[in-house]
């Protein structure tokens, strides 16, 4: 059944990759990668319990940290260019 | 303390850099990065004499022997590379407070300290390791210090040069990279001894000749030969003038170290001439480097980029000795890597002293500087004739070992090309003391005649002059050392 | 006997997690603007993981690995709503208004696109950073 | 079963093409830095799938298995990524610089603001 | 099982670099390389290297994301050049490409357990590591210990990355006094801040876990100091800039990133005075493994202080040179 699941998970991250390579608007890439994100944090604790491995979740942890911050990182970049461009245009 | 010597010799300006940074002072700064420069010739005089005497030192890290844990193995090549980049380090970071303190202001001078003596340390740690891998690590810590030195420059050219020259030497160093994975994957292990041996069995597959390749290609743009040679000039002549002095004279022999150490030790002479035909691929990379570097260098108004062109000529002239592939070659490509080091450092350095004093160095700029600079023009015109090999310098002595090299080895035409490379050389030398010597100062120029250069500036150039007439003259010392190299990689086991 | 029963749960929620998610991802692709692609990707995105990760422990017993699996379902349910929220948030401040938009803040949204930058932008801006 | 012998290697050298290509054909300096990126990691992945052995697992002991993948390629590897990420690091410093020194980051603004060719 | 994943994920990879090449945005470029670090390190992770895809995770999708990003807010998005030198750069990827291929027709298959690369020096790692060192992670084992000479090289090669961006960009004379007021310095909206309040403690007890986890599972000195360096980016980033700067002042971290350098050099002169090699511990405590124990555990504190410092310092430089960047006009 974990097997399944990870074939699911692949499904979903290469739908998602479509999306960030189409995505006409910005955000729609960024919903992608976010998409992105949580899905690798599961495949990788998928992952660990497809190689009897449990203890490596630790790196599941990190993924789902770092993928916050980049996805703030990110937004907190776009707030700032999208408020420069209001003004540019002023 | 005498067994600790090798690793005493990286390790000192490895952890005296942040120390030196911690300091914070800049006043101290230079004087601790001077300390630790001699400290560092000393160590390596004492190695290359420990060396001479009792032939390889072998040092294992960590304390586990050699395939498993890094080593370190010097023998007379090693020894003496290590002995002319402290050499020539002390002497120019003797002369660089004046022309630090005027080219880069306070506020920088502790981080430019810091990252001298990183790239210091990487220079050394490439040169010192018997690990294949630890020379790709202090390759990396040497040339991110240098990008970061070169950017230092006053000149906004100076960010896109240093930019160029990361992006070639980051391509450069992942060929190594790849080349030292393919070796791991067809022999397993990472030191350079056990590679040699165990290279032979496996010599026949393409993947040895494709990591042979991608090393080569790699070190071949460290060292800037004919072809992949773009960064330097750029990189050379937008620097301050210090870092210059310290890169044209060590940066390019220690890759040139590298590219003897992989040809000969690693993968064995008689493999790197059969693999690719090195022999006549490298006399012809080193002829065009030197006809395209002197001729476009005798077309520069810069005198900088003037001499980082006759670089890439000098470093043709090292490839070809190692084109020629015999003792004697060797030895003359050797004798040339201690000489030409010499004599670009005195250049160099007499440029900082003039760059000081006027403020640039393009050729209108230095016209009467016989009369209002004589130290410097003095030193400058010895240096060039060094450079186009007059006899009584070192240049002649190292020109002379080429020649009869190409001579015992059948190569008649090599010989008269050598001597037409350097008849070239000197139409650019003779542009320089003509116009020091012989044209009047520009009417526009400063009205008070600009003093001679600070005497920190002047004192270890002219030691460095000297050192090229002491060198021109008794050359017992270059000979018996790169004889001893020479032999023992050429002719006994390696 | 319990084993078989938590096998069995385990299975079930991990299919109901790879349910959610693939539908999630298919609405990701097939919605036609970013705000119904964010509403089926965010939704299933957060209910998908915490189902997978809630079929993981089941099957993983006592021990350290159920407590790492507990923390990132901890960590999962605190980012991925926050992340869905800033997203709309940022989507909101630049270029993709709703259209038509209903509450009254939205409405002032509209304005700007339409007049020129007035200073109310400004305040619209700082009005909800509290 | 050539397929899965070198299907690791084959993309490899894909990727190492594409981040060459980059670097060299890209004029802007910021793609140029996402080239060697890409150009860096695909190494790690050749020295990564050299070290693997086929069922072996993550070269941390445990009673459970006996049969571990080479540790050796990690070690490099992970010296390999600090490596990349100081070079990315300071190539992006300079690029600042270059934008506030030539306005641009365009490699064509940059060389005719040298004059040179 | 493992066949499919591996293939899958390396063709996501293939896909993903081919788009990054091809599109003219920079943002997406900057956005898909952070999947690009995703995908790679679940490769990583699928390959059993764990503590590579650790630090991969950490660096590939976490750190230089971020950093591109900022230098794109300065830079503006558009990518005008159409590629030049094309056929140049063509040429030359080809030649290096047929080189490779050639090369890997004679290479040991995949995964093949009688490759070389296991026979010579690994299996003495794998079999020994745990009667000479005494720690179950082989790969920090061989880190820390046989090859440690190759680690102080990396965390050289960090310091002097962070010496670097220093020298470029922090040591302008005017930082001091031009307040920082960018949006990107400013704090942001209320749901973020709480979330950020909640969060930042566990970031910060996790990196600690992973340094001093380093011998027993994946983790170790460098990945804890990015996890560490995360956790005061996302403070800078939620919380805006002066308020980091007023916890973690310029010249402490500076100093810090020095001190780190400077443990690891002197554990290993330790190995001196102890009568042995550079960085041999078997001196430093009672019987050898005990000394290898407090060896690993020194060096690894060393590499984390200097990493978290240096990520720090890199960070911080970049978003305040954002603040500056408003200054000089946009021409992007």
């Amino acid at each position: 059944m974990i097997i399944a699941t990870a074939i699911a998970l692949l499904v979903v991250m290469v739908l998602a990759l479509v999306r960030a390579l189409l995505g006409p608007t910005i955000h729609d890439r960024i919903l992608a990668v976010n998409v992105f994100g949580t899905k690798t944090v599961l495949l990788i604790s998928v992952i660990c319990f497809i190689s009897g491995r449990p203890e490596f979740l630790d790196i599941a942890l990190v993924y789902a940290l770092i993928n916050f911050v980049s996805i703030i990182g990110v937004l907190k970049y776009f707030e700032y260019q999208g408020r420069d461009e209001r003004e540019g245009m002023q | 303390m005498l067994t600790h010597l090798p690793i005493l010799q990286v390790i000192l300006p490895l952890v005296a850099a942040p120390s030196c940074m911690i300091l914070q002072r800049s006043r101290l700064s230079w004087l601790f990065t001077v300390l630790v420069s001699l400290a560092a010739f000393v160590v390596s005089a004492l190695l290359l004499q420990q060396v001479m005497a009792e032939g390889v030192i072998r040092y294992s890290l960590g304390g586990w022997d050699a395939p498993w844990g890094i080593e370190y193995r010097i023998d007379a090549l090693n020894a003496w590379v290590l002995f002319i980049v402290t050499a020539v380090s002390t002497a120019v970071i003797a002369a660089a407070r004046t022309s630090i303190e005027a080219e880069l202001g306070a506020s920088r001078q502790t981080v430019f300290y810091t990252l001298y003596l990183l790239c210091f340390a990487g220079l050394l740690g490439i040169v010192a390791t018997g690990d294949v891998f630890n020379v790709f690590v202090f390759l990396e810590i040497s040339s991110l210090s240098t990008y970061a030195l070169i950017a230092m420059g006053r000149d906004r050219r100076a960010l896109w040069s240093a930019f160029q020259y990361l992006v070639l030497g980051t391509i450069g160093a992942t060929f190594i990279l790849i080349g030292i994975g393919f070796l791991y994957m067809m022999t397993g292990t990472l030191n350079m001894l056990d590679l040699a041996e165990r290279l032979p069995a496996v010599e026949s597959s393409t993947a040895v000749l494709a990591a042979f390749a991608f090393i080569l290609v790699g070190i071949c743009l460290k060292l800037a030969l004919f072809p992949l040679h773009l960064w330097l000039p750029n990189a050379y002549s937008n620097a301050p003038s210090i870092v210059t002095a310290f890169l044209a004279a060590t940066a390019t022999k220690v890759a040139l170290y590298l590219l003897v150490r992989f040809t000969v030790t690693v993968f064995g002479i008689d493999f790197s001439l059969s693999a690719l035909p090195l022999q006549s691929l490298f006399i012809l990379l080193g002829l065009a480097g030197v006809f395209v570097g002197s001729a476009v260098a005798i077309y520069q108004s810069n005198i900088k980029r003037m001499l980082a062109y006759s670089s890439v000529a000098q470093i043709g002239y090292m490839i070809i000795g190692i084109g020629i592939s015999t003792v004697v070659g060797l030895q003359a490509t050797l004798l040339h890597l201690f000489n030409h080091a010499l004599m670009k450092a005195a250049l160099f350095l007499a440029l900082a002293g003039v760059a000081y004093r006027i403020g640039g160095c393009s050729l209108e700029q230095i016209r009467g500087l016989g009369r209002s600079m004589p130290w410097t023009m003095g030193a400058i015109a010895i240096g060039g004739a060094s450079l186009v090999g007059m006899p009584l310098t070192a240049g002649f002595i190292s020109k002379w070992y080429l020649i009869a090299a190409s001579i015992d080895s059948g190569f008649w035409p090599l010989a008269l090309l050598i001597v037409a490379g350097s008849l070239l050389s000197a139409v650019y030398v003779w542009r320089l003391v003509e116009a020091g010597y012989l044209r009047e100062p520009q009417s526009g120029q400063l009205a008070a005649e600009p003093g001679e250069a600070p005497l920190g500036l002047l004192i270890p150039t002219w030691i460095l002059v000297l050192a090229n007439l002491y060198f021109g003259v008794e050359t017992s010392l270059p000979v018996s050392v790169t004889e001893m190299a020479a032999t023992y990689l050429l002719g006994g086991a390696p | 006997m319990i084993d078989s029963v938590l096998a069995i749960l385990s299975a079930v929620m991990l299919g109901l997690g790879g349910f959610f998610m693939v539908s999630g991802a298919i609405g990701l692709l097939r919605f036609p603007d970013f705000y119904s692609r964010m509403h089926a990707a965010s939704m299933t995105d957060t209910l998908g993981s915490y189902l997978v990760v809630g079929g993981l422990m089941l099957t993983a017993g006592w021990g350290l690995p159920l407590f790492k699996l507990a923390l990132i379902l901890v960590f999962i349910f605190f980012t991925s709503p926050t992340a869905g929220h800033a997203l709309a948030k940022s989507a909101q401040h630049c270029d993709l208004r709703l259209p038509g938009g209903g509450a009254s803040t939205k409405k002032a949204d509209n304005e700007i696109s339409g007049s020129a930058q007035g200073p109310d932008s400004r305040d619209v801006v700082s009005a909800d950073r509290v | 079963m050539l397929l899965s012998a070198l299907y690791n290697y084959w993309v490899v050298i894909l990727l190492m093409m594409t981040g060459l290509y980059m670097v060299i054909a890209q004029g802007n300096l910021i793609k140029k830095v996402i080239g060697l990126n890409i150009f860096q990691t695909s190494v790690f992945i050749f020295y990564i799938s050299v070290g693997k052995v086929a069922g072996g697992s993550a070269p941390i002991l445990s009673q459970l298995t006996t049969v571990y993948s080479n540790p050796l390629p990690h070690v490099l590897i992970l010296t390999a990524i600090v490596v990349g990420i100081a070079t990315t690091a300071l190539a992006l410093a300079l690029i600042l610089r270059i934008r506030q020194a030539y306005g641009s980051v365009e490699e064509q603004d940059i060389l005719a603001g040298d004059g040179q060719c | 099982m493992e066949l499919i994943l591996d293939i899958a994920l390396l063709s996501l990879l293939l896909v993903t670099a081919v788009y990054i090449a091809w599109t003219r945005d920079l943002f997406a470029a900057v956005i898909l390389a952070g999947i690009y670090g995703l995908l790679s390190a679940s490769f990583f992770m699928s390959m059993g290297a764990v503590d590579v895809a650790f630090t991969e995770a950490a660096v590939g999708a976490g750190i230089s994301p971020l950093l591109m990003l900022s230098t794109l807010a300065i830079c503006g998005r558009a990518q005008r050049a159409n590629p030049q030198r094309a056929l140049l750069a063509l040429l030359t990827v080809g030649v290096v490409g047929a080189l490779l291929i050639t090369a890997t027709l004679e290479m040991p298959a995949f995964g093949s357990p009688d490759a070389p690369a296991h026979l010579h020096v690994a299996p003495r790692y794998i079999a020994d590591s745990m009667r000479e060192i005494g720690i179950p992670n082989v790969v920090t084992s061989v880190l820390a210990s046989y090859r440690a000479f190759d680690t102080l090289g990396e965390v050289v090669v960090i310091f002097t990355a962070g010496l670097g961006v220093l020298s470029l960009l922090g040591l302008r004379g005017d930082v001091r006094e031009e307040p920082i007021h960018s949006p990107m310095a400013e704090p942001s909206h209320l749901v973020l801040r709480v979330v950020g309040k909640v969060l930042i403690p566990p970031i910060l007890l996790f990196a600690l876990y992973v340094q001093f986890h380093g011998e027993y599972g994946p983790g170790g000195g460098f990945q804890a100091g990015v996890i560490f360096a995360v956790g005061f980016i996302l403070y800078s980033l939620v919380f805006g800039l002066e308020a980091v700067e007023k916890i973690v002042n310029r010249a402490l971290v500076q100093a810090l990133a020095a001190v780190g350098v400077l443990i690891y050099g002197t554990v290993g002169l330790l190995g001196i005075v102890s009568g042995r090699n550079y960085l041999d511990y078997s001196g430093l405590a009672g019987d050898s493994v005990a000394g290898q124990h407090l060896g690993i555990i020194a060096i690894e504190l060393g590499v984390g202080i200097t990493v978290a410092s240096v990520m720090m310092i890199v960070f911080f430089v970049f978003s305040a040179q954002l603040a500056r960047g408003r200054a000089v006009p946009h021409a992007s």
